[in-house]
């Protein structure tokens, strides 16, 4: 584990919710995530994950607290001077069918990254590199031409990934990325997210609520709840001997699947 | 509660103000100057001079605005030019008039809209939807004084059943109503129906069917009490488009309502009177458009509750 | 034959779309014992939710019956085919006698209507209390049974003001309030927290305990079966590849994909490098397959796979797959 | 769903075919007026005053011997003209207001939504007379009349529509990426919202025609000599008993005029959103 590529301290985020009274969605939470690993933020719904997650990436502004990014401060930056730091980060969404929009063809959503910062000065280079991330993601190159609505909910998630990893950043943020799709088809995507991290030394910030996913994929584990992190720990530690009794109630809430690994 | 009532009150006082401010500046942008428009050509300078001075013309803009806005707010609308009598009176005068015309009008249209909606949804795609989907499709589609004047002509000059126009009786305002009522009655049941048939497609329709309801209870009981929300937002707009004056109808029917009132006004270039009559029905459809969103407000359990 | 109370038989149900009629469930046999949970469990888009819906009548308005009965053995030594009954039957019968939890509590509670009222709403429709009086105290008795504090008071709230876990309960108790004698239950956990699915799983178990209820549960998660089912229908592209007891199916798997859903689920504790998958897509739901629909996709596939379809066989006692090479 | 997609699902759809080809066949009966009849819709002819239906005037003639059919043809134009410009400038001005409030929110949106409420406060008819008042009767002042009666409710449905689009991971995803603020309005919200723009287009229209022809019926819109549907009905609603067909005929082509934009407009919501038909 090198540098950290993320360190976050004291984030505070509320909502107000009428009335004046305002729901606190992220209460105090430092964290740090290191270079080349997948950190995992799991909880119930409602507890802060994906909200803390937005705010690392400045999606969404947070009441007070640091954030650092491979050691440069952006949490207090201007859009403009923050705006290299986008290039370094990006994410991948959880609804497929949300997250690519219906009006535009594979091939401009994949290159639409690239023509914002005119990687390429022409028009074959970009169709290259399209279909070059295409490949990546396992997908045909009769994709380009066809319209979001014609793919299943797992070729979305593709290509979803193959924009996202097209400006070549150094943190993938999955936003729930296989809480929608089918047992099968997650597990396509669980290992093309790993293949990739790998061959792109990606770290990797997975945010979900499924436990056993976040045990196969992640390699440290933050629990999180009520907007508090109760527990962070390496991901064998954490499912060997839980310490914080939640982690304890969640992993035996989970309705177990009986039998052994590939029968 | 309250603070969701005062916020609303603040943003209908701004409106009002903001409505009374556009229509001071549109009439008084005239190319020329008014005086001169309304007594014609052949009139001495002089006169014109006098006329300019005793309405005030003469003084700046924001001065006349700031006279008129302290008027109004005394709820005086100012003197008209053509009749000579003050704008309060005419306007006081003619209001009943409206009111009931507006009233007889409203209850045809909401008896019918809601009605036709809710059985084009029960019979959904058979006969009976097609046959409502059409005359309200129809009631949006005539003109006003298409539907007048062939009324007129069938009920009064072919079967001799109505007065032709408006007697001072209630009953010969009932083809008037009908008249007014007409498109209202569309748009509600149009409306009525697409708000049904969206929330038939809710799981909780599902649910009660499951308990056991057939279709046509389950719009009864369930459907309905949502999708009349937003047909309650129409009523109230529709109320007060009424209340301020139809125009047309009481034109054909000879009703001497605000609606002839604005008429004679536009025919006679009388822009205090316009103004009055222009401002009234703002400030009742402001008044439509608060009550329906307290009405809102108390029905729907979500927003009550805060 | 006489300890069944609903045997499905051959059900095609098709879906009219751009003008074809496109079979989405099959030809699907299931048997439900009595006072037993089965469990249909699949992927999305293999027709399980479509053929739950077909017992009380609640396909949705593109989707038909084409072919196949649903026989109801309410009261013993008779049976009713409820595909071909009126909607004025339809809903006397299943209202009372079938009781059904949905998907999403956010959206399955009328948000105008007050809690109670929906409760005890098929009470009244089938009249089986006396008056408004006697459906309010059975209601709140009921409410207190499946785990909702201050019944009274939730009696006369509004479904936004509970929580998902709360709303599920009143579902619940919505679908037990008539003492039916079979539950439905579509999905009834997918969209709840997993602490809050492990106690409405153990609530529906209690329920069908006590009201000696039989079951059948659709889902598509392996553990709710494993946890609450006594028999499982696995189904794919509209048909029943296997179909078993829950304790064989997770000891033996024996079709093909089975074996594959079962090693793509990630688990606690142990997890190999890289997760087992099953190869390629589900194919487009208006292809007609001339073989078996899993061929393209199946690791131990044989030719008669690609040209014939194969038929059921029972490989052991009571375990039963549709599949040429098991 | 794709651009090329709506059109197709439109042109396999019967109930957006026939209004469609209704529209089609009296915008060309309107434009082609001339050949299809000898008469001017000016020239009078006293000789031939007020004579009922015959083989020469299909409808008659009015009070000053001109051929009401071909006065038809004629105002049919005005009434087209009135039914395409004003309600384009209009869903444009509404379009384009309705997503810089979504987009930007807090001030933009207070600001533009209060105009909009002022806007709709002023029944139709009255802010229509506010501005004949100011600019007196005529094809340019019914325009601006128009423009300011719609625009207020496009805003409003546009902006509801693009907080929809709003809430999208995609529009999001845009963000993450760095595009600037015009591209997202430009190559997300826009694109999508076009579905819903023409539908607000004919949706729009019917009710143009109808307020222009009222106005014309009162004889506060458009003047003589110029020709307007509503202006011919409200002049021979005085020989309506004897010769009801003067004032009905112009009426009944504004009818069908309305009726099929109506049925159009109708039609395309209901490919535009298929969820609407699920019962």
């Amino acid at each position: 584990m090198d540098g950290a590529l993320i360190i976050a301290k004291g984030i505070h985020k509320s909502y107000p919710i009428g009335r004046g009274k305002r729901h606190p969605a992220v209460k105090d939470v430092s964290l740090e995530l290191y270079k080349g690993e997948t950190l995992a933020l799991v909880g119930e719904s409602g507890c802060g994950k994906s909200t803390l997650a937005r705010i690392l990436m400045r999606l969404t502004e947070a009441d007070s607290g640091e954030i650092y990014f491979d050691g440069d401060q952006i949490s207090g930056l201007a859009g403009r001077d923050f705006r290299p730091y986008r290039r370094r980060m990006q994410m991948v969404f959880q609804d497929p069918a949300s997250s690519l929009d219906p009006r535009m063809k594979v091939k401009d959503i994949i290159a639409e990254p690239l023509k914002t910062w005119h990687i390429f000065d022409n028009k074959a280079e970009i169709l290259e590199r399209v279909k070059e991330l295409l490949d990546m993601v396992e997908l045909k190159e009769s994709a380009l031409e066809r319209y979001p609505h014609q793919f299943s909910g797992g070729q979305k998630q593709r290509i979803g990934i193959a924009r996202a990893i097209a400006l070549e950043p150094e943190l993938l943020v999955c936003d729930e990325s296989v809480s929608a799709l089918d047992v099968s088809v997650q597990a396509q995507i669980l290992n093309l997210l790993k293949k990739l991290k790998g061959e792109l030394g990606l770290s990797c910030l997975f945010i979900s609520h499924d436990l056993s996913v976040v045990n196969f994929i992640a390699d440290r584990v933050c629990v999180m709840r009520g907007g508090m992190l109760c527990e962070t720990a390496e991901t064998e530690e954490l499912y060997a001997n839980p310490r914080h009794e939640y982690t304890k109630y969640l992993l035996s809430s989970i309705p177990v699947v009986p039998g052994m690994q590939g029968a | 509660m309250m603070a969701g009532l005062v916020r609303r009150l603040s943003g209908v006082v701004l409106v009002l103000i903001g409505v009374m401010l556009l229509i001071f500046v549109m009439l008084r942008i005239i190319p020329g100057d008014p005086a001169s428009v309304l007594l014609n050509e052949h009139v001495s300078p002089a006169t014109i001079e006098k006329l300019t001075e005793s309405m005030g013309l003469n003084k700046s803009l924001p001065e006349q605005f700031w006279d008129y806005l302290k008027g109004v707010l005394k709820g005086d609308f100012g003197e008209s030019y053509y009749l000579h009598q003050s704008v309060n009176a005419l306007m006081t005068e003619a209001f009943p008039y409206t009111i009931r015309l507006a009233c007889m009008a409203a209850a045809f249209a909401w008896c019918f809209g809601i009605f036709s909606g809710i059985i084009s949804v029960i019979r959904y795609e058979r006969l009976l939807d097609y046959l409502f989907r059409g005359l309200s499709l129809l009631g949006i589609s005539v003109p006003i004084f298409m539907v007048a004047l062939f009324l007129q002509y069938l009920l009064y000059y072919r079967w001799s059943l109505v007065p032709l126009t408006y007697d001072g009786s209630i009953f010969s305002l009932i083809l008037p109503a009908v008249v007014l009522g007409w498109d209202s009655a569309g748009s509600i049941a149009r409306l009525t129906r697409s708000g049904l048939i969206e929330q038939m497609g809710e799981p909780y329709i599902d649910t009660a069917k499951a308990k056991g309801l057939i279709h046509a209870k389950a719009v009864w009981t369930h459907a309905l009490r949502n999708a009349i929300l937003p047909v309650i937002t129409m009523m109230a707009l529709q109320l007060s488009g009424m209340l301020s004056g139809a125009v047309i109808t009481e034109s054909i029917f000879g009703i001497p309502g605000l609606g002839r009132l604005a008429l004679t006004a536009i025919q006679t270039r009388d822009m205090p009177l316009l103004q009055g009559t222009v401002l009234f029905s703002a400030f009742l459809i402001a008044l439509g458009n608060m009550a329906a969103d307290i009405i809102n407000t108390l029905l729907d359990p979500r927003r009550r509750w805060g | 034959m006489s300890n069944t109370l609903l045997e499905i038989k051959n059900l095609t149900v098709s879906v009219e779309k751009a003008g074809r009629l496109t079979a989405i469930v099959k030809g699907v046999d299931i048997k439900v014992p009595q006072g037993k949970i089965v469990g249909l469990v699949g992927e999305s888009g293999c027709g399980k939710s479509m053929t739950a819906k077909t017992i009380n009548g609640i396909l949705p308005t593109a989707a038909k019956i084409t072919d196949g009965a649903v026989l109801w053995h309410g009261n013993p030594n008779t049976e009713t085919d409820l595909a071909r009954l009126s909607e004025q039957k339809l809903r006397k019968l299943c209202g009372s006698q079938i009781g059904m939890v949905f998907q999403e509590p956010m959206t399955s509670l009328n948000p105008m209507m007050r809690i109670g009222s929906q409760v005890s709403e098929a009470l009244l429709i089938h009249k089986l209390v006396q008056n408004k009086k006697e459906a309010r105290a059975k209601t709140i008795r009921l409410l207190d049974e499946v785990g909702i504090p201050e019944p009274e008071l939730r009696y006369r709230s509004f479904p936004h003001e509970l929580s998902g876990g709360m709303r599920q309960r009143v579902m619940i108790a919505m679908a037990v309030i008539c003492e039916p004698k079979l539950l439905i239950a579509d999905e009834p956990t997918t969209a709840l927290d997993v602490t809050i699915e492990a106690q409405i799983l153990k609530l529906i178990k209690k329920m069908c305990d006590a009201y000696s209820m039989s079951a059948i549960v659709i889902t598509h998660n392996m553990g709710v079966v494993a946890q609450i089912c006594d028999y499982v229908y696995v189904m794919y592209m509209g048909r029943i590849m296997e179909r078993t007891t829950v304790k064989r199916l997770f000891e033996r798997p024996l079709h093909p994909y089975t074996r594959g859903l079962l090693a793509s689920i990630p688990r606690i504790g142990k997890n190999p490098e890289y997760l087992q998958t099953i190869p390629g897509n589900i194919p487009e739901i208006g292809k007609e397959i001339v073989g078996c629909e899993f061929c393209l996709r199946c690791s131990d596939d044989e030719r008669a796979c690609f040209f014939e379809k194969p038929m059921e066989r029972e490989i052991e006692e009571g375990h039963f797959v549709r599949c040429h090479t098991a | 769903m794709g651009m090329n997609d709506f059109w197709k699902l439109c042109i396999k759809n019967k109930s957006v075919t026939v209004p469609a080809i209704i529209i089609v066949s009296i915008m060309l009966l309107a434009v082609f007026a001339p050949m299809i009849t000898q008469y001017d819709e000016t020239r009078q002819d006293l000789l031939m005053r007020l004579v009922p239906p015959q083989s020469g005037h299909i409808f008659g003639t009015d009070e000053l011997g001109r051929d009401v059919f071909t006065r038809i043809l004629y105002g049919t134009r005005i009434s087209l003209s009135i039914a395409l410009f004003p309600t384009a400038i209009a869903v444009a001005v509404g379009t384009a207001l309705g997503i810089l409030s979504a987009y930007f929110g807090k001030w933009a949106d207070f600001a533009i939504m209060r105009l909009a409420d002022i806007m709709l406060s002023i029944p139709g008819m009255l802010l229509a007379m506010v501005v004949l008042y100011t600019f007196g009767g005529s094809l340019s002042s019914v325009y601006i009349a128009l423009v300011l009666m719609e625009w207020g409710s496009v805003a409003r449905v546009t902006r509801a529509a693009a907080e929809g689009i709003l809430e999208n991971d995609y529009v999001l995803a845009a963000r993450a990426m760095g595009v600037r603020g015009y591209a997202i309005i430009f190559r997300h919200i826009l694109p999508n919202l076009i579905p819903s723009i023409i539908v607000l287009f004919t949706v729009n229209i019917p009710s143009s025609i109808l307020a222009e022809s009222a106005l014309s019926f009162l004889g506060i819109g458009i003047q003589p000599p110029k020709v307007s549907l509503g202006l011919m009905a409200g002049t021979s609603k005085q020989f309506l008993f004897q010769m009801p067909w003067l004032s009905l005929a112009p009426a009944g082509m504004i009818m069908l005029l309305s009726l099929s934009f109506n049925f159009l407009g109708d039609a395309l919501r209901d490919v535009l959103d298929p969820k609407r038909r699920a019962v």
